[in-house]
């Protein structure tokens, strides 16, 4: 039972949380691990097993902690701990003694993959310690408790944080850290820093100014005894670690830890080859990445290609886009203003085309993004991504766009395929095209917003212009099915946007209606839909992005407890539909579908309409 | 996979170099304390077929399994043995001989019967030798085999020496995985006192898996334990022996040699606790990676301090030690109690 | 007259120096803006040229603050200045305007491009703070400063510096920086820190535990008037600043400076762009470098393959290297432990290939470094690099590496190529071979390690044993060889490892001995070579890597303003032949040779053996 | 590249929209200060072929320049336009009617001499009309043209207003590009005044390249020069301007209009000096990116202080003035000195 833990905030698999204690107590959080032996903490060690012959005498000793404690202390039940290699099935007999002691209030407990989990509130991962500077062994352990364990219970990493590899172990989902390795590293001359670890002999100065540093100078530090030089580095060590925790809070709770930890992970190798080895555990990490956000993302190396969101909307344009019926093909240059369209240069495009922009279909080609039509120019993340321009595009970068590009080609037939593209862009669409041997006409003459250029884009478009044409309303209802498929899954696009539907609203706030019933609402900050009751009813039928509910009729916000079931597909701040027998509503969800079935605590989805069923 | 099951793959993996089989695996000379004071001492470890408990597995941290030999050795061979061993004692006067084989001496599939007989009656016959020891689990500590070996040593003292290791049945069954338990202990040093022999026990310090603390703390209550049964106390601190399973996990950094001032702190609170009781410690290998360690700057000098209070049994041995690295093992022993099975390392 | 600066310390670009005034300044150096008005201070802003309508007013007004501050604070020469995208003419003139100014003592002026540079201590970057995010110019405006000024000059670049931007700053070479930009964010209510800014607003805690931090929390803060909020806003931001500054100190002195920009500049888009176009400035980041350095180089992103320190090894082997006569080429992969040959993989190769390996030229193919002859595999970088491993090389990766080993492979011809490798080495040997349509002979069946890959490696190489073979001795000479001509260019091999000479000493502390006279000896530390008397004298023939020295005799070391011409090819730390006429020399240079030449302060070369000419 | 041709290159990229030239440029009501105190207004902006200084290049903040006619308007189009302006004074009772040419009023290759004389006829035949002001550079202040002004209104005051901006010629050379000296002021002046008309100075406050600290005590010291040959003085804020030199340093950041505080000291402390000279500001644009702004939270009272005390001349207006943003403005001030050629930006 997850009485005294509760999930507050999430940025990817990080989080922000609250231990409900006798003390309140915010996750991410750094336990004083002397506090761990004392029983007035509000976090407490129940003590190792290796010195008690009896089980009987284990079990009293716990209940004479509690008692001293109270219902409102977390004990960590008490266990007989082996290190990381030594002999799982020995590990796992040792876990369920532990197991089996009895205890009310809060309770921690050791995780042993294989071993039955119960439903602790907190749950320590068994000698993390060992794992330092190993990233694949660290995080097959950590994947194994995230899939075993309650998605609302708290992760303790106990002796492995220091302040260069927290908000790594923070971003990969660890609620609880302990101060034993800042604490060890001040009584060995070590000082520890964000950016790495320095002998104090190495140090020409302090490079620090907490409230530690501020007290002394290198050289008096340098002249006291060992024991008052640790006390005073012990205190440096621990301020370093706290202020990152705060920083690494205040990052999730801005929803910028992935940009954080691009740079903080070069601070060491392990750290890095965690951040690529978490990348390649896509589902993973999609799974709990946030369907949009409204704040940028900032793509500034390698990795960021490799980031949930932007693989998520390339495979979502494979999975799930069905392109606007035309006949002519125009890839673009992107620009740095989003969303494109309200560029300087696609303004000069789209003017360019004039009358035969109805004829054409626009994809503009990004990095990293890869590809994105003109309908899904608004949606998370096209329209909310920065990245680093130089003009060098590498290797890399090149064969990913070209991936998206080519498999987009290869679903998708027109009859001409114009490019208005320059330097990386070209490259791109020459491998592309020279590998499914398709034709492309190239129209810029050496600058894309050149007059010549545009003029030589106008009259190749036009002179091409002879087959399907779309009006204006029909382009508006594409871009309103493109982001329903993209949202919702293919085919939704046919059911919010059905025929005889009508198209309200300026670009970008359209609304769907049938007859005076509105469906849907393109919520412009996100480029993400918004539905109505109509628009829930309607999608009903495909299950998808539905939560179950008992019969109650839901206010406010539905908590997780009151969840039956929810469509896995679900992500943060994904629109859902709510149904129960009693009502059904719409909302935006707090947490993913998985979180929402296996959590008894939190909120798991804000919901907005809700209409009860007579 | 069982723990044993454990050692005994690591085991498997070692290879073995051939030796001849007719010399010791092993001789040299030392000083020990007995009751009368210091005395000479040499010790002998004879090759042979090994301790049939490290063959099916065997303890953690033992590397001397790989003493045995390969062959199996005949009689004459162990005799050839012990003469080339007592070459070493020939400028002695007074001494005592200390007997290992890597098993156990009382073992008669390691030394038969007629063979210890011969040992020993050789040894009797040497009357610059005032006492022998020899090593031996438990299970072979019977009343017969006591009666058999004090018979024969009619002038000389004999004791027989015993790695129990630890009092608690929970830490040597699954952190040693040494095979029996403290029961059986008691009893063999019961059966060796009625029947003429004194008692050694050896204990280990900081066996795998434990903290620093829990691991001091066991070899006290360990001392409270067993100081009824024994006359003399020999604490081996761990040292991370080639082909052992404690040097699988150290490789991996899953396990820290104890400290040396956890040492100190054990002879100085039992040597108080039972001043008449004959402590001692030798701190093989200390200041090295794989033995018991201080800082740089203090191992030799502390380990000296506890060499010569082996000797002496004189707690002001200790008086003047300290070194900045104290502080350090004292935040060890406060917090490795809440690492949860990582060990803190240097 | 730089006589009141000088460079101490460097790493690349970035150095470590001081200011010899009223009080000694180190650099890199962050004044307090307000002190710049101050005439007690040991840096003072002359003032603005705007006010006075003569020069006469301006000169006499610079006499008033020369006589108040002293000869030993150094004034920055009255200016009148503009913003960045004045008319360059328009400046140039005023510019010389205020260069007509006469002063003795410590001083400071204007740099604008284009005007006549004297000797002052230190050069202001006109109207700095306008290029923030404007990586390409800001770059070219400091490549132009750092082409005209004394390299022993300061750079003070003005309203520009953050936490956040510092370290980058600092990495190109900028010395003197203000807390302008700091002082304003505080009146501004905005939190600076090294991973970004935040709103006080939008703050739940303060992620920091600087003095001014400790000294209040959050709530608090709020609560204050806006004056009272600002002091500690503006105090956290100046420590954050320093703490930064010191922090970059300390690693321009441990030599580790790239590997924290690396991970720093992911903070903003424009700093990565800044490091990638410095980056793309081979010449200028490469003649900066040390030739080694006996810290690790630590690889962790896609830009770490851009270090000078990589290309300059790659196009070192492409342009200095020669192999030893062999018909049979040996690839093989790297491995984590360095030098390759003391690791356990290579030594079960070279144990496979028993007596073969005398017919056999042994190449590693590695990321991030291309190839390495084995010859050179002590060689900083080659035996010094750790990067991140996670089986997986990326697209950039593979190219670059292809392209080391296709130069090599085109140049190089043997009879026979076999490759030991799989996964992405075996990749790029076929790219390669393809490419160049040659075979390659692969050996490996599945992991390189295992005893029937090693069977086959062997077997297959025995096999075609017939051609070349190398004794011994000659496999020492070749790797003493391999090493001078990487040092000292191409043919250098041959004249300090000349027919005739014998080598001495275990691997691979080799020496080469002519007769009794030693003439080189190989440090394991960083695989070069040290040089005697008698070996500078065989190479002074060549001029390479010459300091030419007046008529003295210099001890200890030789300072800058004695060097009276220097091979430009000299970098820190390579071993350099002295000569002049009263004296020939070997030492290791302590700065380039350019700097060696245009510097008038600071040891240009550590000498270590000094021979008079009678 | 010359300031001036900086100024010019910007003039040619624009495009400027034809409109018609019967029609004035821009004309408003408002109110003033004159000697006798508060007074309607109507201002005219004719459109003229165009401001002499400006077709060269001119000012680098003046935006005045694109208000010209693409071509040339004919005497008759010039009196329609005032005939059009004028019917927005329609319901006043007494008033005073400022005219500007967007150049100068007094040069005849703008307002041909005959047509100067036809509309200050008709201005001088409004009994309404109690004064006149007419814009002009100093070089067209002459004795001769002052004389043929004054004399034709005969019934209405005239008054001579000049854009002196400063009185240190090196920012009016080098920053403003004004192409005039301050003695060419005063001689204008003089001459206006000697010859029956009075005059009026505009300021500006804060020229490209200075900081805001050189700008506010720029205007201070002009105020202190030119009091003594100007009866009113009217200090305009610089506002960033479309097609202006200024707009586009300010587009690449590198200029940031003057704070309003700013002006408010200057405000205080000319008042405070010269108490009988009319001194006016009107912030135009105050509080938006381009125009003089603080803070957006006291921007607008700031500038409505300002527009009062224009009126009233009463300090009084500035009394309770303050904002959390005023000690951002005082940082400024001291920072701003030393920034070596980038502003402050918000």
């Amino acid at each position: 039972m997850t009485r005294y833990f509760e999930v507050q905030q999430r940025d990817g698999a990080a989080r922000i949380g609250k231990f409900l204690l006798k003390e309140d107590i915010r996750t991410p959080y750094i336990l004083d691990t002397r506090s761990l032996g004392n029983p007035e903490s509000p976090i407490i060690d129940g003590g190792s097993l290796w010195k008690y012959s009896g089980f009987e005498e284990a079990q009293e000793h716990l209940r004479e902690i509690r008692q001293k404690a109270g219902e409102d202390a977390l004990i960590i039940l008490p266990h007989q701990d082996l290190t990381p290699e030594a002999p799982r099935n020995v590990t796992i007999k040792l876990a369920e003694k532990a197991e089996g002691m009895e205890d009310s209030g809060a309770t921690g407990a050791i995780y042993i993959a294989g071993q039955q989990v119960k439903e602790h509130d907190l749950y320590v991962m068994e000698g993390a310690g060992c794992f330092e500077n190993n990233a694949r062994t660290f995080l097959s352990v950590l994947l194994e408790m995230k899939k075993d364990i309650a998605p609302d219970t708290a992760i303790y990493a106990p002796n492995i944080a220091i302040p260069e590899n927290l908000a790594m172990l923070i971003y990969l989902g660890i609620d609880v850290f302990d101060n034993t390795k800042a604490i060890i590293a001040g009584h060995n001359d070590i000082y520890l820093t964000t950016a790495g670890q320095f002998y104090l002999d190495s140090l020409a100065e302090l490079p620090c100014r907490c409230s530690a540093c501020s007290s002394t100078d290198l050289t008096s530090l340098r002249g006291m005894d060992k024991k008052s030089r640790a006390v005073i580095l012990e205190k440096h060590n621990i301020n370093a670690m706290e202020a990152e925790a705060a920083l690494v809070r205040e990052r999730i709770r801005a929803g910028t830890l992935r940009e954080y930890i691009e740079g903080q992970c070069r601070v060491h190798t392990w750290l890095t080859a965690l951040m690529r080895l978490t990348d390649s555990e896509y589902d993973f990490v999609e799974s709990q990445n946030a369907i949009a956000r409204n704040n940028t993302l900032v793509a500034t190396c390698g990795e960021s290609q490799n980031r949930a969101e932007i693989v998520r909307f390339a495979k979502r344009i494979q999975e799930r886009y069905t392109p606007p019926e035309s006949d002519i093909l125009l890839l673009l240059p992107c620009s740095a203003r989003k969303p494109y369209s309200t560029s300087n240069s696609h303004w000069k495009f789209i003017n360019a085309l004039g009358k035969s922009r109805k004829f054409v279909h626009e994809v503009i080609i990004t990095s990293p993004l890869g590809i994105v039509p003109r309908e899904l120019e608004l949606t998370y993340p096209a329209a909310h991504y920065d990245t680093t321009v130089t003009g060098y595009w590498d290797a890399e970068e090149r064969e990913w766009v070209a991936s998206c590009l080519e498999d987009y080609l290869t679903k998708h037939k027109y009859t001409s395929i114009v490019a208005h593209v320059e330097d990386a862009y070209r490259v791109i669409c020459e491998m592309v095209a020279e590998k499914l041997g398709i034709d492309i006409i190239y129209t810029s003459l050496g600058n894309v917003s050149s007059p010549e250029s545009l003029k030589n884009l106008s009259k190749t478009v036009s002179e091409l212009c002879t087959g399907r044409k779309r009006s204006h309303e029909q382009t508006q209802k594409d871009l309103m099915k493109a982001v329903a498929d993209y949202q919702f899954g293919k085919g939704s696009g046919d059911i919010l946007v059905p025929q005889g539907s009508t198209v309200k609203g300026p670009f970008p706030k359209h609304q769907i209606f049938v007859g005076k019933k509105q469906l849907i609402t393109l919520i412009p900050q996100y480029g993400t839909l918004a539905i109505t009751i109509e628009g829930a009813k309607a999608l009903l039928g495909k299950g998808r992005y539905t939560v179950k509910i008992d019969d109650f009729v839901p206010r406010g916000s539905l908590l997780a407890p009151g969840v039956v079931d929810a469509d896995p597909l679900i992500r943060p701040n994904d629109e859902v539909i709510i149904c129960g027998e009693k009502a059904i509503a719409v909302g935006r969800a707090n947490m993913n579908g998985d979180e929402m079935k296996r959590s008894i605590r939190g909120v798991a989805v804000d919901l907005r309409h809700v209409k009860k069923i007579e | 996979m069982s723990l044993n099951k454990a050692v005994l793959d690591i085991r498997n993996r070692q290879r073995v170099k051939p030796s001849p089989i007719d010399v010791p695996a092993a001789t040299w000379t030392g000083k020990d304390v007995i009751e009368s004071g210091e005395i000479d001492t040499i010790t002998i470890i004879f090759k042979t077929s090994g301790c049939w408990w490290g063959k099916a597995g065997g303890c953690t941290m033992c590397g001397y399994v790989y003493d045995s030999a390969q062959d199996v050795p005949s009689d004459d061979d162990l005799m050839a043995q012990l003469e080339k061993a007592m070459r070493k004692a020939s400028d002695f006067d007074r001494f005592m001989v200390k007997i290992f084989t890597s098993g156990s001496f009382l073992d008669t599939k390691e030394i038969p019967i007629e063979v210890r007989h011969r040992i020993l009656e050789e040894l009797d016959g040497d009357e610059r030798i005032v006492k022998v020891l020899a090593e031996t689990r438990p299970e072979f500590v019977t009343e017969e085999n006591v009666k058999d070996c004090v018979s024969v040593l009619k002038n000389t003292d004999f004791e027989v020496a015993m790695g129990l290791e630890t009092s608690s049945d929970v830490i040597r069954k699954q952190s040693i995985n040494k095979g029996f338990t403290f029961q059986s202990f008691v009893d063999a040093a019961i059966a060796a006192r009625e029947n003429g022999a004194t008692v050694k026990s050896y204990l280990m310090l900081k066996p795998l898996f434990l903290s620093e603390k829990e691991a001091l703390e066991d070899i006290v209550q360990t001392v409270r334990d067993a100081a009824e049964y024994t006359d003399t106390f020999s604490i081996n601190l761990c040292n991370v022996q080639r082909g052992t399973y404690v040097e699988y996990l150290w490789d991996r950094k899953q396990y820290r040699p104890p400290w040396l001032w956890s040492i100190v702190d054990i002879l100085q609170r039992t040597k108080k606790e039972f001043p008449d009781m004959i402590i001692t410690s030798d701190p093989v290998g200390a200041g090295s990676k794989r033995g018991p360690h201080n800082c740089r700057e203090c191992s030799h000098a502390v380990a000296d301090a506890i060499r010569l209070f082996s000797l002496t049994q004189d707690l002001s041995c200790f008086e003047h030690l300290s070194c900045g690295c104290k502080d350090l093992w004292e935040q060890v022993l406060e917090l490795e109690d809440h690492t949860f099975g990582s060990p803190i390392l240097d």
